[in-house]
């Protein structure tokens, strides 16, 4: 049995993040197993409790990501989501749960390199945080 | 929109408010415009009125006014059969612009019969201020003082050391909408600056992360889940809350402090952007959990980061309706 | 009858603990008071908790029993820790006001009758004991007196006590309140300077003052709630159709405040939280004001509105309780008037139609 | 002859028969197959597949080669209308374009390929072991019965009468009773209207070059052998291994041009691949050795393709891949160890020595051996090397009408290219056989859907190994064995290749065995492969929405290769998840979209004018949108190519015909100002001011609608900045193409030709930092008119400066013809970009080149006049025209890597090579359509290799320079596969949409509009009767924000709903 590692729940926008994550792959490029990617149409799909529930469930960080503004391939999606994200994003934080649990990051089909470095960035982040407690049932 | 105002600040305005309010309801009850009137009358306990629906003319006479008139009325709107009038105070009628915003009334099938608000009474604030288990037996407003009578005691505050906290910071006593304004603007006390209002969520935000935690668990440990917040706010209108749905199952049958913490975080998103703070929640939570905080830092956010206040603009859009390229971005890797 | 100086109160909760009994009795939790596990703090025993004590029995939320899907039939389902879980060691609930008490003899008809003993509630039952203070004056919202209680009504109480100037008159209800009593004496006697006996015999005086005392605080209780003529006029059929129904219910925002913090309603709703393949089922508060409470698979409602789940609350309160139990479903504890944040006061109601003619 | 020109009156057979089963023959069948006619395709092997099938990765992306190209091989071996008639070949053709007869030969396979289920019994005992494997390169060996590769399609074997004993083993062993020894080869003939020749190429043989140890030495292998040694699938499993002992080598080095560039013993010609294969290999072998070190010993370095520049400089920085510029002398063998020593000169000039472990020879592709046969029968031409003949202006056509060429058989050409040319040879046979279209195609019937409600979910897990690129890695049978311990879990197995036909096959039989009523397939990207197992389900009678995929290649072994362990640990989680969700799902139903049968092309250049007129002449309407006041783009700029061509004559005949095309309505001064829409049914807005209402110049608004579009925007000439080589600030500085138009318009060289040399200095705004990449065609250009210059006056010396001369493919014989006529190539080092000044800023130390009489200011003068217009006119757009302008002579300062010696030449004419830059416009257009650019601001397609000219979006479609710098042919062929793509879209009335849409559930819906109004595209309206959200299901795009954003729930998207994410998120974390 392997000890203890952080474990993040991704949730990639199909066409853009994605991709950019199977771009990494065709690319070899080497990044931390602690990911774990749920797939949706779109980061406009990501309600924010559905970012709440991840925290209860245990998961040491999550991760959502989409097109970068303007890149949508649903127009608006990224934009309209973005505003819930400012919201969850505060609202974490007032209400005390450690900033760098959950990250937002816009990454494109063409940014297997950058999709790699926001994985090693979050882990990192996510592992000195330590086990959560917060929120957790 | 006609404006009435009571005999001018003469002995007892808010006898002539009251008066008004009376009159206003008799008409549009008589001239058949509404069907319904939802204003306050008196309560069963000292310190309380209560919500009434008046449907005869000669009933108005029930109608009364006064800083213990704390309930909400447009939380009985969303989807109201017929036509209505209401009370409305300057928080109130801005639940209801968001109810019209968001198709739950139509603007001509509501009468809003607007108060300029002089702050309401918090009951618990009177209790803490009168000392533990004393029973009060009579409650009385005079002028701007309160006289509480109870088991061999008499004791007259000052109103406005016991308003509720959110009337304290309120910015907008004056309704923005209305067909009928009953009461002098200048009446009303003046609207707190913006910033005033923030203090207490930006003192809060100073404390560590971790206590801020702990405060908010311990708030929400003793929450019992009757959604007295939820029901007593006019913007909680869904048929089945998140909260109550079998599947998904986003707050579980187990009663802990991490699913009760979801329903609060949960609830405060659902109305981001839509709140304006009129305190209804917190007076309705039994176990006096301090749901202001949450609503009100939340406010702030909105406001700092898209420039936008709920419930002024009756013409506008609701907030996750619609975004600007230049919204917040930094936060995003 | 026993005596005892207030401010032995605390030693006599140390003598309990010692005797390792579990006390419960009111503490805070925030600006709310409920009954917990004390150990140390002082008691302070407020006029009435925000909370009821049907939490110690029934409480909002419990497992009845975990199971796993991988396991084996025999293996797979599991109620042997469950009841352990119920944290059942010998308890005694202190601090608890009559109507409080009396409410526990009414969800015995439920909980606890001869057709039915739910083992979760039964086993803490009878694992408490249930220590009553009598009440001091009455809050505008009690109305114990018209539901049949009273400050000083000793129903489902095992020991009870009294207050006269600075003491407590303490009186033996029930076997299991002697037993109480004779199992802490011993650590009560003088053993050591600092804890002189605490319990004594109560001399004429002392109960005399009682008396008064009684008098006074059962005269200042609201009576004037007709009570038994509006059960008398909810047991008519027609009233189920009545128009007043549509009146009284209006204002009614449909929260559970009354039905959750009444002493009396037990109303629940079972289910199974599961992840993955294992899971536990569990029995969690539910309330007849929600409209999930009758909701069918179907889609259909019987109980579409807040009119009909105001009406099924009064009338199991003071009709169909009545007709399954011969007692109303309430102690006039007052909570539901003091907490519902319209001011829906249930003493109105009931008037309403008590006012009625009886065919 | 033109297409699209015949008298309708001719007979036209609506079918196509396509010679040659590789991506090209396969490309060109899908295309035809889809939209409209039925496919005869050819194979002379067993089995479809060609060269591709042979690779291990691709270029630039490093994608698996089969992975991707496994659900086209798939797709062709159970297309409705596809024939694949393997071991066969053309006989003879007869007929005309429209109605051809062909007769094919057909040799025996002596297995029943009906009844042949492959499962190898046959093989497995065949006596003989020892026959050549051809399919490894010879490498390996094989039985006399056998199957090409794993995936092979069609999956049948095949008896090789050359080795068979005839023992008879096979026939008794096979239950199938598929082994027919009587099979005999017999002829068959067919009827179709077109032709397709996509014969593909053969690898040069390096015996012929002895030095280089060919066949004597075992560790000297060609690239195509070492392919097969990196193979998962090749003979050593994708271990990286020696042949002679197998030893893990510690040094390979690569040879580059072994066969190619070289007209004595090869081939004249370049072949166009070699530079990025063997960097590729030597990437490859890297990631399969780590330890291995690479050195690629070449002459020029030709990356000039998109994103070819960027991956070198990842395989030297990042792989630390070693290159050396030279040619290998002779390559000798040290007897006792193998290794290899190869001697060559540094670019110092000294001799050197290096020893290595395996030779790679970098062989050139060559036309197939059998070409010259092939020709004859069909009656075409083959140009000098070989290749199928064909004009750089026609680049698809040969040169008999009616039958068309695409990929490595029209001249040496990577896979992308190949596409691109089947896709548009796919196109141009449309345009000629319009009138039958639809007469022989026979329409898909998919057994009836099961009911699946109320049997709950049982799903059967398919984990997949991809050779070793997930087992390596993975622990796929742990994996696999994990699955079937999971809730719902009935069936789980692993596979060698999911994605093979034989697996199709495999699941549908599972779903049947097992009553399966979801399937789980845990392999690569659903991006490329989830449509494929989705086919698989649909045709076992599951509705493919009860199918789920999880990638545990591209996101999990391919990025913790060196962490098995955790690698694997996700895999299961991954595969945990993707069952959780299996167990939810429903069966969903798509929904049919009428499509609107006309195209949008944006921009009337070259690709837009050819995409317009292949469209049209398919039939279908065509509004065609340009910014300028005429056709013809960049086209206009130029007058002749490689080869000789008037571009301006051929320019003038095609925008007559696109001008005069009744299905064309060609708008000019035009801007498209706002596209809304999707696949079928776009809406787009364009301003016309061509057309006035009254005011002029005003323009009139028009509302198009239109089923696809087709991006033609183009690139534009990179102008170097203010002053840079003096360029603007100097008379006699000028730009490859000013100096194309003097040379056209005669005003160069003029009378007298004592003007000094003419100086060419290349990649002038390409490979530069601001701009990484290569602009492909400048090289050529700069021979084109060096030559242009030399043919005119001999005695003008001519010097091109250049990095690497990039004059890839045929090209190469005009980089030859060039030095034959004296034009002087000096390469420069790349950090050393040579300096363009006036003799008095010269610097010291450097040596004068030309003894020519300085240039004197009337020469300036002169030759200013000459460019006169476009001097002046620049000049004032510069502002000021006398500051630092200036006149006289000029230098310009070179170092020359061979000399290693600082150069000064004083120069008649300095001509500068400007690359090619995107064009302005591309990042509003991207954003209109909501297509990505790449980088370097190109807009990027939806898969480099396969899906060269589409976007993701669907029915949206780029060619030409808006995609990438490329030469006039590419161009031309890129757009008539835009055309050819577009063309599937447009020849099906109805399009079914996918089943994944939002859906309301009233009960919940409270009404309050926030869905309608954060929907962009409308889809969401209230309905006033119940004042509930109702969903409009053609117009949503399944995006799921409305779901998001909806409070009461009361809105979900099918296929990604609340419980789906969250069994996921339930079964990722606990």
């Amino acid at each position: 049995m392997l000890d203890r590692e952080p474990k993040i729940v991704a949730f990639l926008c199909n066409w853009c993040s994605y991709a950019g994550a199977d771009l990494a792959g065709t690319g070899r490029i080497q990044y931390p197993p602690n990911v774990r990617v749920i797939r949706v149409p779109c980061s406009g799909r990501v309600d924010p409790l559905m970012i709440l529930k991840c925290l209860q469930r245990g998961a040491d960080g999550v991760l959502v990501s989409g097109c970068h503004p303007g890149d949508c391939h649903y127009i608006a999606g990224n934009y309209l989501a973005r505003r819930k994200f400012v919201l969850l994003d505060k609202l974490l934080d007032f209400f005390g749960i450690e900033k760098g649990r959950v990250h937002f990051s816009w990454v494109s089909a063409a940014e297997g390199e950058k999709f790699a470095d926001v994985v090693k960035q979050v882990t990192e982040t996510v592992r000195a945080l330590g086990k959560p407690t917060k929120l957790v049932r | 929109m006609n404006k009435m105002t009571g005999s001018a600040m003469g002995e007892d305005t808010r006898g002539a408010i009251q008066e008004g309010i009376r009159n206003s309801a008799a008409r549009m009850l008589e001239s058949g415009e509404i069907d319904v009137f939802i204003g306050y009358e008196d309560g069963t306990l000292p310190l309380r009125t209560t919500p009434v629906f008046i449907t005869r003319p000669e009933d108005a006479e029930r109608l009364v006014w006064g800083p213990m008139c704390e309930n909400n009325l447009t939380c009985y709107l969303p989807k109201f059969q017929g036509t209505v009038g209401v009370v409305v105070k300057g928080c109130d009628v801005r639940t209801l612009v968001n109810l019209i915003l968001e198709n739950q009334i139509s603007r001509d099938k509501v009468k809003i019969v607007g108060v300029p608000c002089t702050g309401i009474i918090d009951r618990d604030r009177v209790g803490k201020a009168l000392g533990t288990d004393r029973i009060i037996n009579n409650a009385k407003v005079i002028e701007r003082s309160l006289m509480l009578e109870g088991d061999g005691f008499e004791v007259e505050m000052e109103i406005r050391d016991v308003l509720a906290s959110s009337c304290e910071v309120c910015r907008y006593p004056v309704p923005v909408v209305y067909d009928v304004l009953i009461g002098d603007e200048s009446m009303a006390k003046d609207g707190k600056d913006p910033e005033a209002g923030y203090l207490e969520v930006e003192q809060f935000a100073e404390l560590q992360p971790d206590a801020r935690f702990s405060f908010f668990a311990q708030e929400i440990e003793g929450c019992i889940q009757c959604y007295a917040c939820r029901q007593a706010c006019p913007l909680c209108y869904c048929l089945e809350c998140f909260a109550d749905r079998q599947s998904p199952k986003w707050i579980s049958r187990w009663r802990g402090l991490s699913d009760k913490m979801l329903f609060h975080l949960g609830r405060v998103l659902h109305v981001a952007g839509r709140c304006v703070d009129c305190g209804a929640c917190r007076r309705a939570c039994p176990v006096g959990i301090d749901l202001r905080l949450l609503t009100k830092n939340m406010e702030k956010v909105v406001k700092d980061s898209f420039e936008y206040e709920s419930g002024l603009d009756i013409g506008g859009l609701p907030l996750l309706a619609t975004y600007r390229r230049e919204d917040p971005d930094d936060f995003i890797l | 009858m026993l005596k005892m100086a207030k401010t032995d109160l605390d030693a006599f909760v140390d003598a309990l603990t010692e005797a390792s009994y579990v006390v419960l009795a009111p503490i805070e939790e925030g600006e709310a008071t409920k009954f917990g596990v004390v150990d140390g703090e002082r008691i302070r025993i407020p006029r009435l908790s925000t909370r009821p004590l049907k939490e110690l029995f029934f409480p909002q939320d419990e497992s009845l029993l975990s199971f796993d899907c991988s396991g084996t039939p025999d293996t797979s389902i599991d109620m042997s820790g469950v009841l352990a879980s119920a944290g059942i060691s010998p308890r005694v609930a202190l601090g608890v006001r009559p109507c409080d008490a009396r409410s526990l003899v009414l969800l015995d008809n439920v909980f606890a009758s001869d057709d039915y003993r739910d083992p979760y509630y039964t086993l803490r039952r009878e694992k408490t004991v249930i220590v009553t203070f009598a009440c001091p004056l009455p809050g505008v919202a009690c109305f114990c007196e018209s539901t049949g209680g009273g400050p000083y009504d000793e129903t489902g109480s095992d020991v009870f006590f009294m207050e006269v100037a600075d003491s407590y008159l303490v009186k033996v209800i029930s076997e299991k309140g002697k037993g109480l009593l004779q199992e802490v004496s011993p650590l009560l006697e003088g053993s050591s300077p600092e804890r002189s006996c605490i319990l004594h015999e109560a001399d004429d005086e002392d109960i005399q003052a009682v008396m008064e005392a009684k008098a006074v605080r059962e005269q200042s209780v609201n009576t004037g709630v007709p009570v038994e003529a509006a059960v008398a006029i909810l047991g008519q059929v027609d009233v189920f159709g009545d128009s007043a129904w549509e009146e009284v219910h209006k204002k009614c925002l449909g929260c559970a405040v009354c039905t959750y913090l009444c002493p009396t309603c037990h109303c629940f709703d079972i289910g199974d939280e599961v992840t993955g393949g294992s899971g536990e089922r569990i029995r969690n508060w539910d309330s007849c004001m929600f409209p999930l409470f009758t909701l069918h698979a179907s889609g259909h409602n019987p109980r579409p509105s807040r009119k009909e789940r105001f009406r099924q609350r009064v009338m199991h309160k003071f009709n169909y309780f009545v007709e399954n139990n011969d007692c109303m479903a309430c102690v006039g504890c007052g909570r539901c008037v003091r907490n519902c944040p319209v001011n829906l006061d249930i003493r109105q109601v009931l008037a309403a139609f008590a006012g009625r003619e009886l065919a | 002859m033109a297409f699209g020109e015949r008298s309708a009156t001719e007979k036209t057979v609506g079918a196509v028969l396509v010679i040659g089963g590789g991506i090209g023959g396969m490309q060109a069948a899908l295309d035809l197959a889809d939209s409209g006619f039925y496919v005869y395709m050819t194979e002379k092997k067993s089995a479809i597949g060609g060269g591709m099938a042979q690779l291990d990765k691709t270029f630039p992306t490093n994608d698996c080669s089969m992975c991707i190209m496994a659900p086209k091989l798939v797709e062709c071996g159970r297309h409705l209308n596809i024939e694949v008639i393997t071991n066969s070949e053309v006989a003879d053709v007869q007929g005309t374009p429209g109605d051809f007869t062909v007769r094919l030969v057909k040799r025996g396979r002596y297995v029943d390929q009906e009844k042949c289920t492959g499962c190898g019994v046959c093989a497995m005992h065949c006596p003989v072991g020892a026959a050549r494997d051809e399919f490894n390169s010879g490498l390996g060996t094989r039985p006399s019965i056998y199957i090409e590769y794993p995936q092979a399609v069609p999956l049948a074997y095949i008896i090789d009468r050359e080795t068979c004993i005839g023992c008879g083993l096979c026939e008794t062993l096979c239950l199938a009773q598929a082994v027919t020894y009587d099979d005999v080869t017999c002829m068959r003939e067919l009827k179709v209207g077109a032709i397709i020749v996509a014969t593909g190429f053969d690898v040069y043989d390096p015996s012929e070059r002895k030095e280089y140890g060919y066949g004597r030495f075992p560790n000297v292998v060609t690239s195509m052998e070492f392919e097969r040694i990196l193979s998962a699938s090749g003979p050593y499993e994708g271990r990286v291994l020696r042949p002679s002992d197998g030893d893990i080598p510690r040094k390979i080095a690569f040879i580059q041009c072994v066969g190619s560039r070289d007209r004595a013993l090869g081939n004249g010609y370049c072949s166009s691949v070699c530079c990025m294969y063997a960097t590729k290999e030597a990437v490859i072998a890297k990631e399969h050795a780590p330890g291995v070190e690479a050195t690629v010993f070449f002459m020029d370095m030709r990356s000039y393709g998109k994103g070819f520049e960027a991956y070198i400089e990842r395989a030297k920085e990042e792989y630390g891949v070693r290159f050396r510029r030279t040619r290998v002398g002779e390559v000798t063998e040290e007897p006792d160890t193998g290794n290899l020593v190869l001697s060559y000169e540094t670019e110092e000039g000294a001799v050197a020595k290096e020893e290595f472990d395996i030779v790679v020879l970098s062989v050139g592709l060559r036309p197939p051996r059998d070409a010259g046969r092939l020709a004859e029968s069909l009656g075409i031409t083959l140009d000098v090397h070989g290749f199928a003949e064909t004009r750089t202006l026609d680049p698809l056509a040969t040169t008999r009408p009616g039958v068309f060429v695409c990929g490595a058989m029209q001249g040496p050409k990577d896979i992308p290219e190949t596409v691109t040319q089947a896709s548009g040879a796919a196109s141009a046979t449309g345009s000629i056989l319009e009138a039958g279209r639809g007469e022989l195609t026979r329409t898909k019937t998919y057994p009836k859907e099961k009911d699946v409600r109320g049997i709950g979910p049982r799903i059967g897990v398919f984990v997949c190994h991809c050779g070793i690129n997930i087992g390596g890695v993975v622990d796929v049978p742990g994996v696999a064995e994990y699955a079937k311990t999971l809730p719902n879990v009935v069936y789980a197995e692993e596979n060698l290749y999911t994605c093979s036909q034989d697996t199709q096959r495999r699941i549908q039989e599972k779903i049947e065995e097992h009553g399966l009523t979801r399937v789980v397939v845990a392999s690569c990207t659903p991006r490329t492969h989830e449509p494929l197992f989705q086919e698989t389900c649909r045709e076992a009678g599951l509705n493919c929405y009860l199918f789920q995929m999880t990638n545990i290649r591209d996101q999990c072994s391919w990025v913790h290769m060196r962490d098995p362990a955790r690698a694997t640990e996700k895999a299961k989680d991954l595969v945990k998840a993707a069952c959780a969700k299996a167990s939810l799902l429903e069966p969903l139903e798509r929904v049919p979209i009428e499509v609107k049968q006309s195209a949008l092309v944006i921009g009337g250049g070259l690709a837009g004018m050819i995409a317009a007129l292949d469209i049209a002449c398919q039939g279908f309407h065509v509004d065609l949108v340009e910014t300028s006041p005429n056709l013809g783009g960049h086209l206009k700029k130029l007058h002749f190519t490689l080869s000789g061509d008037d571009i301006q004559a051929y320019l003038s005949d095609l925008s007559c015909r696109v001008m005069s095309h009744p299905h064309i309505d060609v708008h000019l001064l035009s801007e498209v100002e706002d596209i809304t829409g999707y696949v079928g049914n776009f809406k787009s807005s364009i301003t016309d001011r061509s057309k006035t209402n009254g005011e002029v110049g005003q323009g009139v608004k028009l509302e198009v609608e239109h089923g696809v579009v087709v991006v033609a925007t183009g690139g534009r000439e990179h102008v170097p900045s203010n002053g840079s080589f003096l360029y603007r600030r100097h008379p006699l500085v000028v730009t490859q193409a000013e100096f194309e138009e003097a040379l056209a318009s005669g005003t160069f060289p003029n009378g007298e030709s004592e003007d000094g040399p003419i100086v060419m200095i290349q990649c002038v705004g390409s490979r530069d930092d601001e701009r990484g990449y290569c602009s492909r065609v400048c090289c050529s250009e700069a021979v084109k008119n060096a030559i242009r210059v030399k043919r005119a006056d001999p005695e003008r010396d001519v010097f091109i400066l250049y990095r690497d001369v990039r004059t890839y493919g045929t090209r190469e014989v005009y980089f030859e013809e060039a030095r034959d006529l004296g034009v002087v190539f000096i390469r420069y080092p790349d950090s050393e970009v040579p300096r363009v000044c006036s003799p008095a800023s010269r610097s010291e130390g450097s040596v004068e080149v030309s003894h020519r009489t300085d240039q004197g200011p009337s020469q300036g003068r002169n030759c200013r006049e000459n460019q006169g217009e476009n001097e002046w006119g620049s000049r004032s757009e510069n502002g000021d025209p006398d500051e630092n302008y200036c006149s006289g002579p000029v230098m310009v300062e070179v170092t020359d890597t061979l000399l290693g010696e600082r150069l000064s030449i004083s120069a008649g004419l300095v001509v500068l090579s400007t690359g090619i830059a995107p064009g302005e416009r591309n990042k509003a257009i991207a954003q209109m359509l909501k297509v990505p650019l790449d980088e370097d601001g190109f807009f990027l397609e939806a898969h480099m290799k396969l899906r060269p000219v589409d976007f993701a979006t669907e029915g949206v479609f780029v060619a030409g320079l808006a995609h990438s710098p490329k030469a006039m042919d590419e161009t031309i062929a890129q757009a008539h596969a835009a055309a050819g793509r577009a063309c599937t879209v447009l020849a099906k009335g109805v399009i079914m949409a996918e089943g994944i849409k939002s859906e309301v559930a009233k009960a919940r819906c409270r009404g309050c509009g926030l869905c309608v109004e954060v929907c962009q595209y409308n889809a969401v309206e209230l309905d006033d009767k119940d004042d509930v959200a109702v969903v409009n299901r053609a117009l949503c795009k399944g995006c799921g924000l409305c779901a998001a954003t909806c409070r009461c729930g009361a809105i979900t998207l099918k296929g990604f709903t609340e419980e789906e994410i969250l069994a996921e998120v339930d079964a990722l974390l606990c």
